[in-house]
């Protein structure tokens, strides 16, 4: 089964390069369904390789039968497969609603092949065990987004993707740099090599520097609120499958999970570290709840929720890291802390993903995002709106649905570790996105249909299918928190992995 | 001391995109950019009065065993791989940029922010 | 070594130059000068490889930046931010740059890298087994195509996915007439 | 000899020139493991030759030398033909990117061509795939805006 793992990144990668030969004009459905069927084959790969994490803890491979001194290693370890699964189950539905979304664009062949490729950067970064590798998947899932963000041409696309691009491409420059100065420290890549050899040579504000320039390179590919100028210019301006794509997984991926892998398993927590990230991401939460508010385009609307939420994730992650260097004595309480983190970053993709797509499938039948043209849609597209609703509820933490169950477990850590001022913003901002979305319901779906949509209707075929598929996940994840042993099997090997740290990761490598 | 200067290159790039109003002055600070963290990388890599990682057959003796002096003075190749890789994703992302100024001039006709409504920062 | 230091400060000093001038075709031409300074760099460091690879890269990317500003927008630019976003700008970096300074100091001297002292660094095994494990003479070869093959596999993705995105962004038809979507 | 393109000299001497540059690349690529330049030198060099035709002669003439359609053909076929590399070390010898070749079946002498397995083959791909990419990329700015009016 290990032999596997590399399937995860050469699959997309090959049928990208296929993808481009394939997309003819004749050959065109013929494409779209080769894609489909690779997403979908990943997400049964990421599935099936479940039974056996369970059965041992981390998988890796050598690539190229090289020893890991010298060649490269793949890690597949809980944290991993969670961002692995949740990768596959959200780029499944956003490539199907694509499949259908994309006719009004030309050139469909080179969307597929940079869906693809973005795919194959997210599976990369998850899966490097190096961190130049790391760097190079990163830059391939950026350079792809960059192109899919202006795949539109239009003025406003053209804009935001440019500065998205000059942003992201300060982030990677800084990334870099970031290893420059720990391979000049440590000689070594690897990321566990490097861990020992920090360990063992001790701590110099060279890796200080290092440590800062990687929060700051990964939190502009996070979107954190100092650097988050991006993100409510590149995300509205993407096709809708991209930004569902963009939103859900992009940030997560490059940003929460690159920093959480650096700072837990490669530099340990040191120094204040815990709050630096706490302060990181309360100030991403209230700026993005109260950004949100006022906006009246529905997709700025969901990327200004994207940043606050992405915030909850890294307060949480935080938490967990104060609490670690407090002690085994807060030990479980760090562990609860960085399980509703975790929690949160599953939740968040999927039902981000969802509304998003809604907000496409709602573009793609009036022709406009904006709230004050819109308007009465309840009656002409049920199934948006059931979708819309879901998404919503569960986005603003009502009680049944996916959001609750992890801003409840952030809140009850929070609480219980004595931080009540940041229990406190969680709920006032939880609040704040409860009113942006009752907001965004009154004006698009509620009140009078205006006269100018004429013959609106639901969207058909395999849109439908793919909002299906997110609103059952959406409603399935509150599950995971409840049901022990469901939780036992996906979040608990992930939040090991976090909390075990440095010490765990090396012990990995070596045995 | 030659660290600093490096870095002082990589200032100045930075300094570029963040002042700098027009489309094609940005492109240039981020290749400036990049330009000074591949120099950093393959400075690291240096050794006083190294050589070329690259043996000839004066290096080789006959069974293919490697003289000591070559090893102990020979630079480090692993930077100069990464640098390698390095300066093609330079040169993707400038295609890129340039393909996306060229794009934005012909719908407005000038590289300057000021005037594209829409860039906010 | 001194023609090092001397290079780098043509180095710095073009990179002034390419900023401030206020003509776009001056500053592209000094932008490329500081890519061949640096290919003559990457000489005296030996590393030829990249100096080959610099040198033909730093071509192409002349000749894109010039097909950017030929008959474009030559005249003078507007000068830039107001002066108070300036000097904010300028305060930041100077922070920034004392502490990237005082970072660099704690790296091992220019001269004396750290795999030297460190045993049982790749970069020693690279260099000691480099040419028995893969039969490559040219060890930067062997550590980009067998030892690190996987980065270099991601490398022509990089390059793969950023020209897909250049013709993607420059196709002249992107949208069809938005019609209806049919039943 | 059509008046797209430069002046009668630079289009007289482009045509050995060329070839020459053309050659330089190849040499690169094929002693990539030998000497310093490699896959990506290599191709960039190659790309090079063809973009210095496209300046000289005007782009009807490069076109019908090299259309862009086959460039992007190309460019898959190169990256596609590394990938197979990598899954045939992953057949036959276990594990992906394994130089099989070298350890299995063709050692070959140091220092001379046929010596290093994969890596020659790997150059090969990249050096094909970098040119041809690079040379759409230069071709599609160049084409762009000139004469194709902006219907959007």
């Amino acid at each position: 089964m290990t032999g596997w793992m590399p399937a995860f990144v050469v699959l997309p990668l090959i049928s990208a390069f296929v993808l481009p030969i394939l997309g003819g004009r004749r050959f065109k459905p013929v494409a779209t369904v080769f894609a489909n069927l690779v997403t979908l084959a990943l997400l049964l790969l990421a599935l099936a390789w479940l039974p056996r994490l369970l059965a041992e803890k981390v998988a890796t491979y050598r690539v190229g039968n090289w020893d890991p001194r010298v060649g490269i290693l793949m890690v597949l370890d809980g944290l991993s497969w969670l961002m692995l699964a949740v990768i596959a189950i959200v780029s499944a539905a956003a490539m199907l609603f694509g499949a259908r979304y994309m006719e009004q664009y030309t050139a469909k062949a080179k969307y597929l092949s940079l869906f693809m490729l973005m795919l194959a950067g997210m599976n990369g970064v998850v899966l490097a065990g190096d961190l130049f590798n790391l760097f190079v998947f990163l830059e391939i899932a950026s350079i792809a987004s960059y192109a899919l963000v202006g795949f539109g041409c239009k003025d406003e696309q053209l804009e935001a993707s440019f500065k998205y691009m000059v942003i992201g491409g300060v982030g990677s420059s800084l990334i870099l740099l970031g290893i420059a100065l720990v391979y000049g420290n440590a000689a070594a890549l690897n990321m566990a090599f490097v861990s020992k050899a920090i360990s063992s040579y001790g701590w110099n504000n060279g890796l200080t520097f290092a440590l800062v320039l990687f929060v700051v390179g990964f939190g502009i590919k996070a979107a954190v609120v100092p650097f988050h100028a991006w993100l409510p210019d590149a995300h509205p301006a993407a096709p809708a499958p991209i930004s569902a794509m963009l939103s859900g997984l992009l940030i997560k991926t490059l940003g929460v999970y690159g920093l959480t892998r650096v700072i837990f398993n490669v530099f340990g927590l040191t120094g204040s570290i815990g709050w630096v990230l706490i302060g990181l991401g309360l100030a991403s939460m209230v700026t993005g709840a109260l950004l949100g508010i006022g906006q009246w385009d529905v997709k700025r609307l969901l990327a200004y929720s994207s940043i606050s939420q992405v915030g909850y994730i890294f307060a949480g992650l935080g938490l967990g890291a104060v609490l670690l260097q407090l002690g085994n004595a807060h030990r479980d309480l760090a562990r609860w802390a960085v399980l509703g983190a975790l929690l949160h970053l599953a939740n968040h993709a999927v039902y981000k993903a969802l509304l998003f797509l809604t907000s496409g499938s709602i573009e793609m039948a009036t022709g406009t995002r904006q709230m004050d043209r819109l308007g009465g849609l309840a009656q002409r597209m049920p199934l948006t709106r059931a979708a819309c609703l879901i998404g919503s509820a569960s986005i603003a933490g009502i009680f049944p649905f996916a959001g609750f169950w992890s801003k409840l477990v952030l809140v009850v850590a929070a609480v219980q570790a004595r931080f009540f001022w940041l229990a406190a913003a969680m709920v006032a901002v939880a609040v704040c996105t409860l009113i942006m979305y009752l907001r965004l319901h009154r004006y698009v779906f509620l009140g009078p249909l205006p006269e100018s949509a004429g013959m609106v209707r639901d969207c058909q075929g395999s849109m439908r299918v793919a909002m299906l598929i997110l609103t059952v996940v959406t409603l399935a994840m509150g599950l995971v928190l409840i049901v022990p042993q469901v939780r036992g099997s996906v979040l608990d090997p992930a939040v090991d992995v976090v909390v075990g740290g440095v010490k765990q990761y090396l012990a990995m490598l070596e045995g | 001391m030659a660290y600093a200067l490096c870095l002082l290159l990589f200032m100045i790039g930075l300094y570029c995109v963040a002042v700098k109003k027009n489309l094609v002055k940005i492109v240039i600070g981020l290749a400036v950019m990049e330009y000074a963290v591949n120099l950093f990388l393959i400075m690291l890599g240096y050794r006083a009065g190294g050589v070329a990682p690259i043996l000839t057959r004066s290096e080789v003796g006959p069974k293919g065993e490697l003289s000591d002096i070559f090893v102990s003075r020979a630079v480090d190749p692993l930077p100069q791989a990464l640098v390698l890789t390095a300066i093609v994703i330079s040169l993707g992302t400038l295609a890129l940029l340039i393909a996306t100024c060229i794009r934005i001039y012909s719908r407005y006709g000038t590289f300057d922010i000021t005037q594209i409504r829409r860039l906010k920062g | 070594m001194v023609l090092f230091y001397i290079l780098l400060a043509f180095m710095i000093i073009a990179a002034i130059i390419a900023i401030e001038t206020r003509d776009l075709l001056s500053s592209v031409v000094s932008v490329s000068a500081i890519g061949f300074i640096g290919s003559l760099i990457f000489l005296i460091l030996q590393a030829p490889d990249i100096a080959i690879t610099q040198i033909v890269v730093e071509v192409l990317a002349l000749i894109i930046l010039i097909r950017a500003t030929i008959a474009r927008d030559l005249t003078t630019i507007a000068e830039g931010r107001e002066f108070f976003g300036t000097v904010v700008c300028v305060a930041v970096l100077l922070v920034i740059a004392l502490a990237t300074v005082r970072a660099a100091d704690a790296l091992p001297v220019f001269g004396r890298p750290a795999f030297a002292s460190i045993e049982g660094s790749p970069s020693q095994i690279y260099l000691r087994q480099g040419s028995r494990d893969t039969g490559a003479a040219n060890l930067v070869a062997a550590v980009i195509l067998d030892y690190r093959a996987y980065d270099t596999l991601g490398e022509a993705t990089v390059l793969f996915t950023s020209i897909i995105g250049a013709t993607a962004i420059l196709r002249s038809r992107t949208v069809k007439a938005l019609q209806e979507p049919e039943a | 000899m059509n008046d797209r393109g430069m002046s009668i000299i630079v289009k007289t001497i482009t045509g050995p020139v060329k070839v020459l540059i053309f050659l330089f690349g190849i040499n690169v690529i094929l002693f990539g493991h030998l000497t310093p330049g490699g896959g990506f030198a290599g191709g960039v060099v190659l790309a090079g030759s063809y973009v210095l035709l496209m300046l000289a002669f005007g782009k009807g003439y490069a076109e019908q030398n090299l259309p862009t359609s086959l460039a992007s053909r190309l460019d898959c076929i190169g990256a596609l033909l590394f990938a197979t590399v990598a899954c045939l070390g992953a057949i036959l010898a276990g594990s992906f990117f394994v130089n099989f070749l070298y350890q299995r079946y063709l050692p070959g002498r140091l220092l001379d061509l046929v010596s290093a397995g994969t890596i020659p083959l790997s150059n090969l791909a990249i050096g094909l795939k970098v040119g041809a990419s690079l040379y759409l990329v230069v071709v599609m700015l160049s084409v762009f805006g000139k004469d194709t009016a902006d219907k959007v």
